[in-house]
């Protein structure tokens, strides 16, 4: 089927009069509970493209359209980890975690009456990513790490039918960040949500995505969307398969590539 | 029966000379002509009048010659006082025994000091050409009303204008005594004002003529115990604010009472009526120091409408 | 902890005294006449020897006070939400604000006067309008600086403009917030006393300009003191709510 | 771009005009008598009958206020930076801060009249006590609540107290330093014209005192309409220096 | 020769008073112009670790010794890039490059008479980053690796004796990473510093360090020292040798038993 959820047709992006793109020309389609990685130079507009998905900032050229409809300002069905945790620091942790809950429908008139139960579901989520006792401290008293974490468990938690997620393992051992593909992956076949995750590890991307695109250097532009039909669930064994190892390859060249350019 | 309520408005803060007011609510002399009178301290003349003009209250107590000043200036809402308190007005300007000066020609050159909105002071004027100065020989400086007497003590300005029974009491309390004083009463000079009166909204005179009249008894019967009695006045007025000074208060009232209240006028004639000679001449002379293009008649300054018969006027 | 925290209990009356001993000091030094400036001691004792009426007047005062620094909250948090979320309300709103608050308030009393009589009405609006600016500006400026990267958690969220002010813009405020309220109150307190020196019967401000025209300096200070000391315990009264909801703020104050 | 600046330039005028619109509707409507509260038609008339003793007015006053003002700023950052940076001092002078806050800076003109004399003196010594306060609290709030993720960067470097006041503290403390600006801009107009009309002969204090007793309000509030004017002329001085030196507190401004 | 540059005896950290600690019983020795890299769990304290060396924080218990002084409050000698870049929003690029400049000596009394010397230096180094073009710009205005690049910058202007890195090249594809390994390795053997560096990624600690140190998971403990005799300068044909790909195993292996434990 084509009918896509996230449309992107010649969007451009320019943060200010004068200044250079920082987004060129991109087209994107995706379907609805597709699962994709965007990889690319630092600096290219990999966290510029979230944004404009989510309608954090409009296009100045081109359209973005969700869900059959053309982004205005920022969506509600949108769950986002920012490439810096960005927690509140006058929230505990299970505050933090608990804050889209208060914000999106359904779940802000639910809340008063169930929040024994969501306080349950964010205890859980903190405790799948490693969490567990950590509720109770404030952001400012969490490690980098233990920050990235906690904001990972707050675009998770109201279940969001698009979820965008900006470097969301970059400041984890790479044990952690393996466990953690893993119970992303499980929630994501239990209940196929769309998800749009920016990465600068391609183990990553291979591992996780249906599709990676690969972006050129600033200003950015998509120059090759690799569809990747690895059998689901992938596991550890996936990652020592050849064709795993060659996507990896693949998309390693691919980005030499356009860095040279 | 009912109680009309009514609205007074004194000239300024609680002190003796307004203990007579107080001491008439207190024993009950408006209760008796069925009115229930709060009495509000006052922050001056300017405020006493605009008060009532703007019906704010129903009645106060205002230097009369302001009452000129603001007639003139608001022709279409002019007011009239109803009732003459002060006979003689307090207008004065003190210096001390030390400077040398004992006759208003010394003045010449000097500096005085006074706030702007005091009496004493806008009537300088009349005050100059009653005795030959001219406004150029003095310099004013301005400050606030309890700044003068110490600034006059610390030679800062040569002399002070300034209402009698406040600042030789002020200037004493400063530790000069009354005879290194020297004080030109503007009433010794030929100028013949009247002090402080009393003024009544328009609605009140116009609908509540009655109550107003037997305000004024009640306002007499107050002054004339007081006058007879002047401890219990201030003991009266002790009660409305606790904190004065008994001593200095009732010095005050005494003061006034012998100064401003009772002249051989008001002995012969009772309380509150004025002459319209006088008064002719006061005004003449008031629009002469304000600077009043079209000074206005007597009629459209005082009537007598509400007066109390003169039996009820007595206060002795 | 305990040994430090009565220290820091202690530092302002330690501070407090050597305030008055100098005070003291300075006066009898230069024989300086009471009715420039009392000693502390002289106006202790006359509030001590006043202390009933005081008493009185100071519970007027601190009524109206806290009456009108409600309202200026109030009305200073929704004016300084509206005037820090958008730059047409800020551009169209701020020069007016400034303005009126140039302005003595003392001047606008007599106004008041004229409507409501004199009392604790004027003292109430007085007390309001001249303390609710502190607030609208700090409350507005914490709104307008508010990091895009907390704002922008929220709108992710497809948040309303009342959840961005409510779940991020206050909390981030908070702070200066606070600090406001101390400006504030002490400008409630200058307004309700100034306003009782030009119309009322009652209040501290009452209290000194009859003291002051009666000669008694250092009642007039010991009515100085007591609102001081009104003040001091207000303050007091919001740094432990404060404290108490902004500790992430300062979560690295030095304590040293 | 050139549309929006000015229209923004354009709404306090318009906000200014629909203000004095309704206040001269409200006026007339109600028939409120110009001894309570004049028209601005009315006052602006009586500014211009009486503009060249007005000028001269404005001029010492706009003079006091700024040289008190000065020594506010000066003063006020000084003592803000000593209790932003110390728990210790915090406690210590907090307190008697906002003691001597509460309390109307009008009782202590007389004080200051018997040292200094009647005139300028006093006006500018009133507008520095009265203003200093807002811009201690403000900045001592930023610095006590500078993020210690950003102190750390200077303090991994060795840096010293006073390096890291004037490379963080400060510029990160600048947008509340100009919010208290704005405030202690209006205190210190009220401070020089409260100490005018208590104790001088010039400014627009004594300009307003003297004309009240005149009966004549369309003048008082010429000089209130003055003030006003004076002080939104500071407020925009101020907001075009805050515009260039703190872009990017406000970088994700709303320009809606 | 054993004398030390660093020294780390006995020392441990708690928060604050009825926690957990952070770090327990830690020793390290550093020699001087030694490259170190930490390695461990998320949240074990590494940066705790390194906020200890550098003197903003005091152990609480043991000591810690640099240059051959007891550390009691922040060093003058050290650079450091923090986990999250921290520039600071009112400078652009180029004044947050020239900060330490300012503070430190003998730069800051040079600063006024060679300002464009140092700008000139700073300018360089930006651009051996990628971010040449950049330097007018301010910090909200660039990408996440962009900023941390900077940051790395920041570090290294003064030319410190001890260098501490935390994560600096997480936010950076492994293109831009390498390059930057190789830009350090540089610098460090043309003038040796003393380098202490945490990362999550093996292959960049067994490419740069000399020692590599494993932490337990929280509370963190230096488990394993595991010298790293690889020839320098070391290259992108190292990295597919034996020795190297051995090392990364072994270090890979050491941290799935810490975490496991
Ligand atoms: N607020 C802003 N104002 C101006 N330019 C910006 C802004 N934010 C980003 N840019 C520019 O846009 C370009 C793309 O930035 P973006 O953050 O999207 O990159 P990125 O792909 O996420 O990079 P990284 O992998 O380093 O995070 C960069 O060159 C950056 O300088
Ligand atoms: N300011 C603080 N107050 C209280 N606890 C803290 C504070 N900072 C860190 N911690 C705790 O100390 C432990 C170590 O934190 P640290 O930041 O050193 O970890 P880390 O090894 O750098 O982790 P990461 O790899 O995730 O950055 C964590 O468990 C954390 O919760
Ligand atoms: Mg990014
Ligand atoms: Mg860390």
């Amino acid at each position: 089927m084509s009918s896509s959820f996230v449309e992107l047709n010649n969007v451009t992006l320019r943060y200010s009069e004068g200044d250079d793109l920082a987004l060129d020309t991109t087209d994107m389609k995706i379907r609805k509970g597709e699962f994709i990685a965007v990889v690319g130079p630092s600096g290219c507009g990999k966290s510029s493209l979230l944004k404009l998905v989510s309608g954090l900032m409009p296009p100045s050229n081109g359209t973005v359209i969700v869900d059959a409809k053309e982004v205005a300002g920022p969506l509600k069905i949108v769950g986002m980890a920012f490439q810096n945790p960005t927690l509140l620091p006058w929230r505990t942790t299970l505050d933090n975690v608990l804050l889209p809950l208060e914000i999106v429908k359904p779940h802000r008139n639910r809340l008063r009456k169930h929040k024994q139960e969501y306080i349950e579901r964010a205890r859980d989520l903190l405790a799948t990513v490693g969490l567990a006792g950590h509720e109770n401290k404030y952001p400012w008293e969490l490690s980098g790490g233990m920050q990235q974490r906690a904001s990972l468990c707050r675009a998770l938690i109201h279940e969001p039918d698009l979820l965008m997620l900006d470097e969301p393992f970059g400041a984890l051992d790479a044990f952690t960040r393996e466990e953690l593909w893993d119970i992303l992956q499980n929630l994501w076949l239990k209940r196929p949500f769309t998800v749009i995750l920016v990465t600068h590890d391609l183990r990553e991307a291979a591992y996780l995505a249906d599709t990676v695109y690969v972006m050129s250097k600033r200003p950015g532009k998509i120059l090759v969307a690799r569809d990747n039909t690895l059998p689901r669930p992938r596991d550890q064994e996936t990652t020592f398969t050849q064709p795993f190892t060659d996507l990896v390859h693949e998309l390693r060249s691919h980005i030499r590539d356009v860095r040279a350019a | 029966k009912a109680e009309t309520p009514v609205k007074f408005s004194l000239d300024w803060k609680f002190e003796g000379h307004t203990a007579p007011y107080i001491l008439a609510k207190k024993k009950g002399y408006f209760a008796d002509e069925g009115l229930d009178v709060t009495i509000d301290s006052g922050n001056g003349s300017v405020g006493a009048i605009t008060r009532v003009a703007s019906g704010a209250y129903d009645i106060s107590l205002a230097d009369i010659n302001s009452l000129v000043e603001f007639n003139a200036s608001h022709p279409d809402q002019a007011m009239k006082s109803v009732f003459m308190v002060y006979d003689r007005p307090p207008f004065s300007l003190f210096m001390l025994k030390k400077s040398g000066i004992t006759k208003p020609e010394d003045l010449k050159g000097k500096t005085l000091g006074a706030p702007v909105f005091d009496a004493s002071r806008k009537l300088f004027p009349a005050f100059a050409k009653a005795t030959g100065l001219s406004l150029d020989d003095v310099t004013w400086k301005s400050m606030d009303p309890p700044l003068r007497e110490p600034m006059l003590v610390r030679g800062d300005v040569d002399a002070i204008s300034g209402h009698y029974f406040t600042s030789v009491l002020n200037l004493e309390n400063q530790g000069v005594k009354r005879e290194d004083m020297v004080v030109f009463k503007y009433a010794d000079y030929g100028l013949d004002f009247y002090g402080n009166g009393i003024l009544a909204s328009r609605d009140m005179m116009e609908n509540h003529g009655d109550q107003l009249r037997g305000f004024l008894r009640a306002l007499v019967k107050g002054w004339r115990d007081a006058i007879a009695n002047p401890d219990e006045a201030i003991a009266a007025l002790k009660e409305v604010d606790p904190l004065i000074d008994t001593d200095l208060e009732t010095k005050r009232l005494n003061m006034v009472i012998e100064d401003n209240v009772i002249t051989d006028e008001v002995l012969a004639h009772g309380m509150g009526p004025i002459s319209n000679d006088r008064m002719a001449k006061a005004i003449e002379q008031v629009s002469l120091a304000f600077g009043l293009q079209n000074p206005p008649e007597v009629a459209d300054i005082f009537t007598s409408i509400y007066m109390p018969g003169e039996a009820d006027r007595k206060i002795k | 902890m305990t040994k430090r925290s009565l220290q820091s209990r202690a530092t302002p009356w330690i501070s407090a005294i050597v305030l008055f001993l100098l005070w003291e000091g300075i006066v009898r030094l230069f024989h300086i006449p009471d009715y420039v400036l009392p000693t502390p001691s002289a106006s202790l004792e006359a509030a001590w020897k006043f202390r009933s009426a005081i008493w009185m007047h100071a519970a007027q005062t601190l009524y109206t006070t806290l009456f009108g620094f409600a309202i200026a909250v109030v009305f200073g948090v929704f004016l300084g939400a509206l005037v820090g979320s958008s730059r047409a309300i800020y551009n169209a709103a701020n020069p007016l604000l400034v303005g009126f608050n140039s302005v003595p308030k003392v001047a606008l009393v007599p106004v008041l006067v004229m409507w409501f009589g004199i009392g604790t009405v004027p003292a109430v609006i007085t007390a309001f309008i001249i303390s609710f600016f502190p607030i609208v500006v700090n409350v507005a400026t914490g709104l307008a600086t508010l990091e895009p990267e907390l704002r922008d958690v929220l709108r992710s969220l497809g948040a309303t403009r009342t959840d961005i002010l409510v779940k991020v813009g206050f909390p981030r405020a908070l702070p200066y917030f606070f600090a406001s309220l101390k400006v504030a109150i002490t400008l409630a307190f200058v307004g309700s006393v100034i306003s009782e020196t030009v119309a009322s019967n009652v209040g501290v401000g009452y209290l000194m300009l009859s003291a002051s025209s009666k000669f008694n300096m250092p009642l007039v200070f010991a009515g100085l003191l007591v609102i001081a000391a009104m003040g001091i315990i207000m303050y007091e009264f919001f740094n432990i709510v404060e404290r108490r909801s902004t500790r992430w703020a300062n979560r690295a104050n030095p304590t040293g």
